[in-house]
C-alpha cells in the first residue's frame, strides 16, 4: 500500500505543499522543452520538404555555435560573426545538398537517414580538428543577451528566472512566427509545404528541388544555430552537446513527423512532462536520471494508441 | 514457429461442396469509411467452380467488396457465409486458412523476392516445420522444401514462367508480375480464387494469355474464381454470372446476356444522372 | 574461366537446394574456412587477435541478428546494442550464480533473455511502422542502458557498476577471463559464430525467411497470401534478439573481459547498424565484410601514419578517422545502396562471364 | 563517377591490406611510454591539458637533459576519446613494446587491471582508478599515487568539518557525481562515514547524456536544502554543475569538488559567480617554479607545446597536473635503472621503480617542485602513498591553495580497502597475489 501512495498520491502532495518548487520546475522543464521543440523543428521541415529523417540536425547545432564562437576568437566582432556563420551554414547546406542529396535522391529512406549518420560522423571529426575538443563559452554577453535572472517570491518561497533562459524563449517565440509567416505567406514558403504534399505536383509548378533542399536545409542551420546560441549560453559549448539531438527524437514521435505545430506542442510537453516525472517520481522512486529514457517510452505508450502521433494524419491502409 | 494452424492443408476443407453447390453468400454487407459509404448492403453468391464477375463503374466499391470478403476489411452490417459458415469478423490470414485466395489491382508481389520465392510464399501456410528442423536445414525440413518445389514447380510450367524463375519479380515487366501474381495465389491451393484486374495494362496478347490461364485454372483444377475486370468483352467471354455494381450499390446480377441488355447497367457505364 | 558454371547442371532439387549450387563457391567458402580455422590461428599474434579477429567475428555476429531483423525482416532497430546488453549481464548473472555452467550452455540460455526483451521491445512494431518504429527501439535503448546502471543485482552490487569477467575454464581450456590466451578466446569465437552463421542461413532461405522477407517488402500483401503479421514480426525479433543476445555475451564474455552499462549506450547500436547496412541488408555475407571494413578500419588508419612516418598527433588520427568513416558511408550509400555484399555479388557475375564483357 | 569510385573503393582496400603488415618499432635508447588519452569526446576539455602537461615534462626532459640516464623518454598517445572499448585497443596495441600503460579512466583501468596480471605490465593511475588498488599484496601491477578517491574523500569530509568528523552528524551531505565507475567510487566510503559518524548522504547522479543540463539534479538540491555539495565531476559535468549552481543560488563554499573538478576553463564559464567553490587536490600549480620555467624555455617558448596560450593553460591546475604525473613516472624510471643498473628497465623493473618512489621535500626541491605536489611514498603493499592534499578556491579568476595540508583518515579507509581488496580478488579467482611483500 505504501508503494501506491508513494506513485499515485505523495507526488502530488509535495507538487501543492511547495508550489514555488513546483512553479520552478516546471519552468526548467518549460526552457527545456523550448530546445527540444526547436530541434524537432529542424527535423520536421527537412522531413517534410524531403522525406530525409536528418539525424545530423544535432550536430548541425554543435557546428553553428562552434562556427560563431570559433569567429569571435578569430577577432571577428560577435554582431558580424552571426551573418558570417549564417553564410557558413549555407555554404554547408549547399555542400550537403550537392555532395549528398543529389546522389542519393529516390533512395529507400533508410539509405538516406545512414548518409546523415555519415554526415554526423564526418561534422563531429572535421569539427574537432578545426576548432579543437574543448568546451567553449558562448559569447551571451557580446550578443547582447541578458544574464541576470528575476526572482519572483510567491508562495512564501521563490522562484528564480535566468534572463538569458527567457530570452530563449521569446527569441524561439518569435523565430518560430518568422518561419510561419515565411511558410504561409511567401511564394518560396509556399514551395516547400507543395513538396511536402507531392512531389510530382510541386515540380509541375515550376520549382527547382535543389533550390528547395538548400534553402530548407539552410533554414534548418538557422534553427541550428538559434538553438546553439541559447543552449550554449547555458552550459557551454561542446561537442557533448549532440546528444540533445536525441531528445528531438521523441518530440517528433509525439508530434509527427510532419507536423510543425506537432513539434512546438510535442516538445514543450516533453520538457515538463520528463522534469515532473523525474522531481516527484523518478528521483524518490526509481534512482533518477530518468530523463535519459521517459520522453522515448512515454512517446511510445501514446504512439500504441495513436500510432500516427497527435498531429500526424491518420494513415487508412488500403490495397 | 507455424504461421498457420490447420489440421490438414491438403484434405480438410471441412465439408466439400458439390459442383454448382453455394460456395460463398454475402448478405447485405454495408461498408462505410467515416461516414463515407463504400458499399450498401450488397447481397449476392458465388457457386461452387463458376467464373463470377464483379463489375461497375470507377469507385463502385468492387475493390472494397473483394476486400470486405478477404477479410482485410469488416463490414458494418450484414453476413459473410463461406462453406456454410457465417463469420463477421477475421483476419485476412485467416481467411486464407479457409481456402480464399486473391490477387491485387496494383501487383502486390514481393519486390526483392525472386520468382520462385514468389510463388513459395503462397505455400508458406501449408509449411509446418519448425525453426528447429529449419535451422538445420537437413531432415524433414529439406524434405518439406522439396515436396512444395514440386508444386510450385508445377504451377511454374502451367504459367510458362520457367525462363524468370530467379529473377527478381521487381525487374519483371508488368505482364510478367502480374502472372507471377496468379502464380502465387495458385500456389495457395485456394477453393475461391479473388481476382481483382487481372488484366488491367495488359496488351491484346498478354491479355488473351491470362483469359487462358484463367479458364485453365477453373476447368482443370475446378478452382471457384471470383473476378473484377473492366474489359467488357473479356468479362462477358469469361464468366458464368457477372454482378453489377455502382455507387456501393447492387444493380444488376445475372448470366452475362441478360445483364448486358439490363438499362440500369447500360445507364451505369454511360453516366446516366441519378 | 575460373568461375564458371556453365555446365554445372542440377539433377535434383537437393542438389540445387544445397548450399552453393556453384562449385568455385564452395571452393571458396572452404578457402575462407581454412584461413580462419587454420592460417589466422599459426600467423595472427596478440594484437591481430584482439584488436581484428576476435572483434570482427563478433560485430558481425550481432550485425547478422540485426540484419534479421531489419535486413530480412524489415523492421529498423536503433536498438542492438542495449539487446547485446541485455544477453551480456544473462550471461554475468549466470555465471556468477551457476559458477559450475559451461560457458557455451550460458551464452546460448542469455540469447533467450536477450530474445524475451527484444519480443517485448517488438510488440509496438505491431502498431507502428518505418522510422516510428526505429524511435520506438530508442526507448528500449536507452531505457535498458539505464536499467543496467541502476539495478545493483545486474552487476552484484560492484561499487564500480560495471561487470568483469571472471576465469572459465572449459574442457581443460581457459575460455573467458583475464587469464584466457587470444587463441583459446578466437577458437571460441568462431565456433560459435560459425555454428549460428550456419543457422541464420538455413533459416532465412526456408520458409521462414521467406515470410520476413514477405513482411519486408509489403507487409499488406503478407497478410492477404496467409502470413500472421504478429507471428512473423515477433519471431524476427525473437531470433534476432537471441543472436543479439548471443554476440552480447560473447562481446563481453569472449572479448572485452568486463563492461559497464555505457559500453552498450547508442554509438554501439550504431555501430552495428553501419556494419549491417554496409555489409548489405538482406545478406549474410555482407555483415561479415561490413564489420572486417568498419573493424579494421580504424585500426589500419591508426597506423598509417607511422608506416608513411607522417608527424601526425593520435587525437588528430582520430578525429581524421571519424571523419574518414562518415564520408565512407556516404559514399558507400551513393555508390553501392544495396552495401559489399552486392558489391561481391557484382564481382562474381563479372567473373562468371569473364572474359566475355556481358 | 561511380565507375571511378568503386575502383578507388577495392585500391584503398588493398593498400589497407599491405598496410596491417607494419608495425612501428622502437629504438633501443629510448623508453616506451605510451598514454591512452583522451583529446577527442565529451572529456576532452579535461582530458587535452593534463596530457599537454605529461608530454611537455617529457619533451622538456628530452631537450634538457636527452632524457632520463641517457635514455630518451619515447612518449607516446593513443586517442581513447574516454571510450573504453578504444582504451582496451589501445593497451591492446600498445602493450608488446610498452614500459607502462597509463588508461587515463577509471573504466579502462577496470578493464585493464586483470590483463596486466598476465601481461606483467605497471598501471599507472594517478589520483584515479579503483581505490583498493592501494593494497600492493593484491594489485602487484596497480599505482595511483599520490592519493586515492577514498583518501580524497576523506580529505573533504575533514575539511568541511574542522577535523573532527562527528561535527557532521545530522547533517545532510550530497554527492553530485557522474553516473560512471569514476563517479561511483566514492561512495562505499561515504556511506561507511555517513554510518560511523551520523550524516546523511545523498547521491545524485548524473548520465553522461545529462552532463550539460543539470536542472533536475539542481533542483533536487534545492528541494533536499544540503549542508553541503561535493561533486566527482568530469569533462563537461563540471562546468554544468557550477553554472547550475550559480544559478539556484547555492552557496558556493559549500561546494566542493575533487581534484578533476579543478579545470580552470570551467571555473571560466562563471567567473565572479564561482568564487568560493573549492577543489580538493594533489597538487597546486607554480608557474615560476624552476621546473616550469624550463618547460616554457625549452619546449613552450620554441613553439613545440600543444597549450593553448590565449587561454592561459600554461597556468592552469590540470595542465601542471599532468607535469606532476609524468614526474611520478619518470622517478619510477629512474628508480629502477638505479637498481638494476639497466639502461632501459623492462615492464617489470619499471614496476620496482614505482613501488620504491620517495617524493618528499627535498627531492621536490631538487626537481624545482617545492611545495607543487603532496610529498609521498611507496612501498610494495602501499601503491598510493596517502600524500594528502590541499584545498584550492577559485577566486574569480584562478584557483589559489586555501589550506594547509590534509591528510587522510587512513585507520578508517585501510579496513574497507583490505576488505574490498580481498573481495575483487576473490570474485576474480585464481588472483595471484604478492607473498614476497612482507610489509
Amino acid at each position: 500500500m505504501e508503494i501506491l501512495y508513494d506513485i499515485l498520491v505523495k507526488p502530488f502532495v509535495d507538487m501543492v505543499a511547495a508550489p514555488d518548487f513546483f512553479l520552478q520546475v516546471v519552468w526548467e522543464g518549460l526552457v527545456s522543452g523550448v530546445l527540444y521543440a526547436l530541434i524537432a523543428l529542424g527535423f520536421v521541415l527537412i522531413y517534410k520538404s524531403s522525406r530525409i529523417f536528418n539525424f545530423a540536425q544535432g550536430i548541425m547545432v554543435v557546428f553553428a555555435a562552434l562556427t560563431l564562437v570559433g569567429l569571435y576568437e578569430k577577432g571577428v566582432p560577435a554582431l558580424l560573426a552571426v551573418p558570417l556563420t549564417l553564410a557558413v551554414m549555407y555554404l554547408l547546406a549547399m555542400t550537403i545538398e550537392r555532395v549528398v542529396l543529389r546522389p542519393l535522391v529516390n533512395q529507400p529512406d533508410i539509405i538516406l537517414f545512414m548518409a546523415t549518420i555519415g554526415i554526423t560522423m564526418f561534422l563531429i571529426g572535421f569539427g574537432e580538428i578545426i576548432f579543437g575538443g574543448e568546451n567553449k563559452v558562448m559569447i551571451t554577453e557580446q550578443l547582447m543577451i541578458p544574464t541576470g535572472s528575476y526572482i519572483f517570491e510567491p508562495f512564501g518561497g521563490f522562484v528564480s528566472i535566468e534572463q538569458k533562459d527567457l530570452t530563449a524563449v521569446v527569441g524561439a517565440v518569435v523565430l518560430v512566427g518568422v518561419l510561419l509567416l515565411f511558410l504561409n505567406r511567401s511564394k518560396m514558403g509556399r514551395a516547400i509545404r507543395a513538396l511536402g504534399d507531392d512531389h510530382q505536383a510541386a515540380l509541375s509548378v515550376g520549382i527547382s528541388l535543389s533550390t528547395i533542399w538548400v534553402l530548407v536545409w539552410f533554414i534548418a542551420g538557422v534553427i541550428a544555430l538559434a538553438t546553439g546560441i541559447v543552449w550554449g549560453a547555458r552550459a557551454g559549448v561542446s561537442f557533448a552537446l549532440e546528444v540533445i539531438a536525441y531528445k528531438a527524437l521523441p518530440v517528433l514521435m509525439l508530434g509527427g513527423l510532419e507536423s510543425v505545430l506537432g513539434a512546438i506542442v510535442g516538445g514543450l510537453a516533453i520538457g515538463i512532462l520528463e522534469k515532473l516525472f523525474e522531481i516527484y517520481w523518478g528521483q524518490p522512486l526509481l534512482g533518477g536520471n530518468t530523463e535519459t529514457w521517459f520522453a522515448f517510452v512515454f512517446a511510445l505508450i501514446v504512439l500504441l494508441f495513436r500510432p500516427q502521433g497527435l498531429f500526424g494524419e491518420r494513415i487508412i491502409e488500403r490495397v | 514457429m507455424n504461421v498457420q494452424v490447420r489440421s490438414d492443408p491438403f484434405t480438410a476443407r471441412d465439408g466439400e461442396i458439390a459442383k454448382g453447390g453455394v460456395l460463398l453468400d454475402v448478405r447485405n454487407v454495408s461498408l462505410s469509411f467515416g461516414g463515407v459509404k463504400a458499399v450498401t448492403d450488397i447481397s449476392f453468391d458465388v457457386l461452387q467452380g463458376e467464373i463470377r464477375a464483379i463489375i461497375g463503374p470507377n469507385g463502385a466499391g468492387k475493390t472494397s467488396m473483394l476486400n470486405v470478403i478477404n477479410g482485410f476489411y469488416t463490414p458494418q452490417l450484414g453476413t459473410i457465409i463461406f462453406r456454410g459458415k457465417e463469420r463477421r469478423s477475421m483476419k485476412p490470414h485467416e481467411a486464407v486458412g479457409q481456402g480464399i485466395a486473391r490477387t491485387f489491382q496494383n501487383v502486390a508481389l514481393f519486390k526483392g523476392m525472386s520468382t520462385l520465392d514468389n510463388i513459395m510464399t503462397g505455400r508458406s501456410v501449408m509449411m509446418r516445420r519448425n525453426i528447429g528442423w529449419q535451422m538445420l536445414w537437413h531432415g524433414p525440413a529439406l524434405a518439406e522444401e522439396i515436396e512444395h518445389r514440386r508444386a510450385v514447380e508445377e504451377i511454374i510450367d502451367f504459367l510458362e514462367i520457367q525462363h524468370i524463375r530467379r529473377t527478381p519479380v521487381g525487374k519483371l515487366p508488368y505482364g510478367l508480375q502480374k502472372r507471377v501474381e496468379l502464380g502465387r495465389a495458385l500456389a495457395m491451393e485456394p477453393s475461391l480464387l479473388l481476382l481483382d484486374e487481372p488484366m488491367a495494362g495488359m496488351n491484346l496478347e498478354e491479355k488473351e494469355d491470362m483469359s487462358r490461364f484463367i479458364l485453365d485454372v477453373n476447368q482443370q483444377r475446378g478452382t471457384t474464381i471470383a473476378l473484377i475486370e473492366h474489359d467488357m468483352g473479356v468479362v462477358m467471354d469469361l464468366s458464368d454470372r457477372v454482378v453489377v455494381l455502382d455507387y456501393g450499390k447492387k444493380i444488376a446480377d445475372g448470366v452475362p446476356d441478360v445483364v448486358k441488355a439490363d438499362q440500369n447497367v447500360i445507364d451505369a457505364y454511360l453516366g446516366v444522372p441519378h | 574461366m575460373l568461375y564458371r558454371t556453365a555446365g554445372q547442371f542440377k539433377t535434383s532439387y537437393e542438389a540445387d537446394f544445397a548450399l552453393f549450387p556453384v562449385k568455385q563457391d564452395s571452393i571458396l567458402l572452404a578457402a575462407v574456412l581454412v584461413l580462419a580455422f587454420v592460417v589466422f590461428p599459426l600467423t595472427a599474434n596478440e594484437f591481430a587477435f584482439r584488436a581484428l579477429l576476435i572483434p570482427v567475428l563478433i560485430y558481425a555476429l550481432a550485425a547478422l541478428g540485426l540484419n534479421i531483423l531489419t535486413g530480412y525482416a524489415g523492421q529498423l532497430s536503433l536498438g542492438t546494442g542495449a539487446f547485446m546488453g541485455v544477453g551480456a549481464y544473462a550471461c554475468y548473472k549466470l555465471i556468477t550464480i551457476f559458477p559450475e555452467m559451461n560457458l557455451l550452455v550460458a551464452i546460448a540460455l542469455s540469447g533467450f533473455f536477450s530474445a524475451a526483451v527484444g519480443v517485448a521491445f517488438g510488440l509496438p512494431s505491431l502498431r507502428i511502422k518505418g522510422f516510428y518504429l526505429a524511435i520506438a527501439t530508442l526507448a528500449a535503448q536507452f531505457f535498458l542502458v539505464w536499467l543496467f546502471e541502476k539495478w545493483a543485482w545486474l552487476y552484484n552490487y560492484n561499487a564500480s557498476g560495471a561487470i568483469q569477467v571472471p576465469n572459465i575454464d572449459m574442457f581443460g581450456f581457459t575460455v573467458a577471463g583475464p587469464r584466457a590466451p587470444a587463441i583459446t578466446q578466437y577458437y571460441f569465437v568462431l565456433i560459435v559464430v560459425s555454428i549460428v552463421t550456419f543457422f541464420a542461413i538455413n533459416v532465412t532461405r526456408g520458409r521462414i525467411g521467406r515470410i520476413w522477407k514477405s513482411v519486408r517488402d509489403m507487409d499488406i500483401a503478407a497478410e492477404l497470401v496467409g502470413i500472421n503479421l504478429m507471428k512473423a514480426k515477433l519471431s524476427a525479433f525473437f531470433v534476432s534478439s537471441y543472436v543479439v543476445g548471443v554476440a552480447g555475451a560473447l562481446f563481453v564474455f569472449a572479448w572485452r573481459g568486463a563492461a559497464e552499462p555505457n559500453l552498450f549506450d547508442i554509438p554501439l547500436s550504431f555501430r552495428v547498424l553501419f556494419i549491417a547496412i554496409i555489409g548489405g541488408l538482406g545478406s549474410i555475407l555482407g555483415n561479415f565484410l561490413g564489420a572486417i571494413l568498419i573493424v579494421a578500419l580504424p585500426v589500419v588508419l591508426g597506423f598509417l601514419p607511422d608506416v608513411f612516418g607522417v608527424p601526425i598527433s593520435s587525437s588528430a588520427v582520430e578525429h581524421l578517422n571519424v571523419m574518414i568513416i562518415g564520408a565512407l558511408i556516404v559514399t558507400f550509400l551513393i555508390v553501392e545502396p544495396h552495401g559489399l555484399a552486392r558489391f561481391w555479388a557484382v564481382i562474381r557475375e563479372k567473373l562468371i562471364i569473364w572474359p566475355f564483357p556481358h | 563517377m561511380k565507375t571511378l569510385l568503386k575502383n578507388a573503393l577495392m585500391a584503398g582496400a588493398l593498400a589497407a591490406g599491405t598496410a596491417f603488415a607494419a608495425q612501428a618499432a622502437m629504438a633501443q635508447d629510448s623508453i616506451y611510454l605510451p598514454n591512452l588519452s583522451y583529446r577527442t569526446g565529451p572529456f576532452a576539455s579535461t582530458g587535452i591539458p593534463l596530457m599537454n602537461g605529461q608530454r611537455d615534462y617529457m619533451m622538456m626532459l628530452n631537450e634538457r637533459d636527452g632524457g632520463v640516464n641517457g635514455v630518451k623518454l619515447g612518449y607516446d598517445e593513443c586517442e581513447t576519446g574516454y571510450n573504453t572499448e578504444k582504451g582496451v585497443e589501445c593497451y591492446e596495441k600498445t602493450k608488446a613494446d610498452a614500459a607502462i600503460t597509463q588508461p587515463w579512466s577509471t573504466g579502462i583501468t577496470l578493464q585493464v587491471l586483470p590483463k596486466t596480471n598476465v601481461d606483467k605490465i605497471p598501471v599507472l593511475a594517478p589520483g584515479y582508478g579503483f581505490s583498493p588498488m592501494a593494497d600492493g599484496k593484491t594489485f602487484q601491477w596497480a599505482f595511483n599515487p599520490p592519493a586515492s578517491y577514498w583518501d580524497g574523500a576523506s580529505m573533504i569530509l575533514k575539511a568541511i568539518s574542522d577535523g573532527n568528523l562527528d561535527n557532521l552528524e545530522g547533517k545532510k551531505i550530497a554527492l553530485l557525481h557522474l553516473d560512471h565507475p569514476y563517479g561511483k567510487e566514492p561512495i562505499p566510503l561515504f556511506e561507511a562515514m555517513a554510518e560511523k559518524h551520523g550524516f546523511t548522504f545523498l547521491p545524485i547522479p548524473v548520465g553522461l547524456k545529462e552532463m550539460q543540463n543539470q536542472s533536475a539534479q539542481w533542483l533536487q538540491i534545492r528541494r533536499e536544502r544540503p549542508d553541503f555539495v561535493l561533486m566527482w565531476g568530469w569533462g563537461a559535468m563540471n562546468a554544468g554543475a557550477i553554472t547550475e549552481a550559480a544559478k539556484t543560488r547555492y552557496p558556493m563554499d559549500q561546494f566542493i569538488g575533487i581534484w578533476w573538478s579543478s579545470l580552470d576553463s570551467d571555473l571560466k564559464l562563471v567567473g565572479e559567480e564561482g568564487k568560493g567553490y573549492r577543489a580538493i587536490s594533489w597538487n597546486v600549480p607554480n608557474s615560476d617554479s624552476p621546473v616550469m620555467q624550463d618547460i616554457k624555455k625549452y619546449v613552450v617558448d620554441p613553439g613545440k607545446s600543444l597549450i593553448n596560450q590565449g587561454e592561459g593553460e600554461f597556468d592552469w591546475v590540470f595542465y601542471q597536473r599532468g607535469v606532476m604525473i609524468s614526474m611520478m613516472l619518470v622517478e619510477g624510471i629512474k628508480a629502477a635503472q638505479e637498481e638494476f643498473d639497466a639502461k632501459v628497465p623492462t615492464p617489470e623493473q619499471v614496476r620496482w621503480g614505482l613501488e620504491n618512489l620517495n617524493i618528499d621535500e627535498a627531492k621536490l626541491e631538487e626537481l624545482g617542485m617545492t611545495g607543487m605536489l603532496v610529498p609521498f611514498k611507496t612501498s610494495c603493499a602501499d601503491h598510493t602513498g596517502h600524500g594528502g592534499g590541499w584545498m584550492l578556491e577559485w577566486n574569480g579568476s584562478k584557483f589559489e591553495k586555501v589550506s594547509d595540508l590534509i591528510t587522510p583518515d587512513r585507520e578508517a579507509i585501510a579496513p574497507l580497502e583490505a576488505e574490498k581488496a580481498k573481495e575483487y580478488a576473490e570474485a576474480n579467482a585464481p588472483w595471484p597475489v604478492n607473498d614476497e611483500c612482507k610489509m
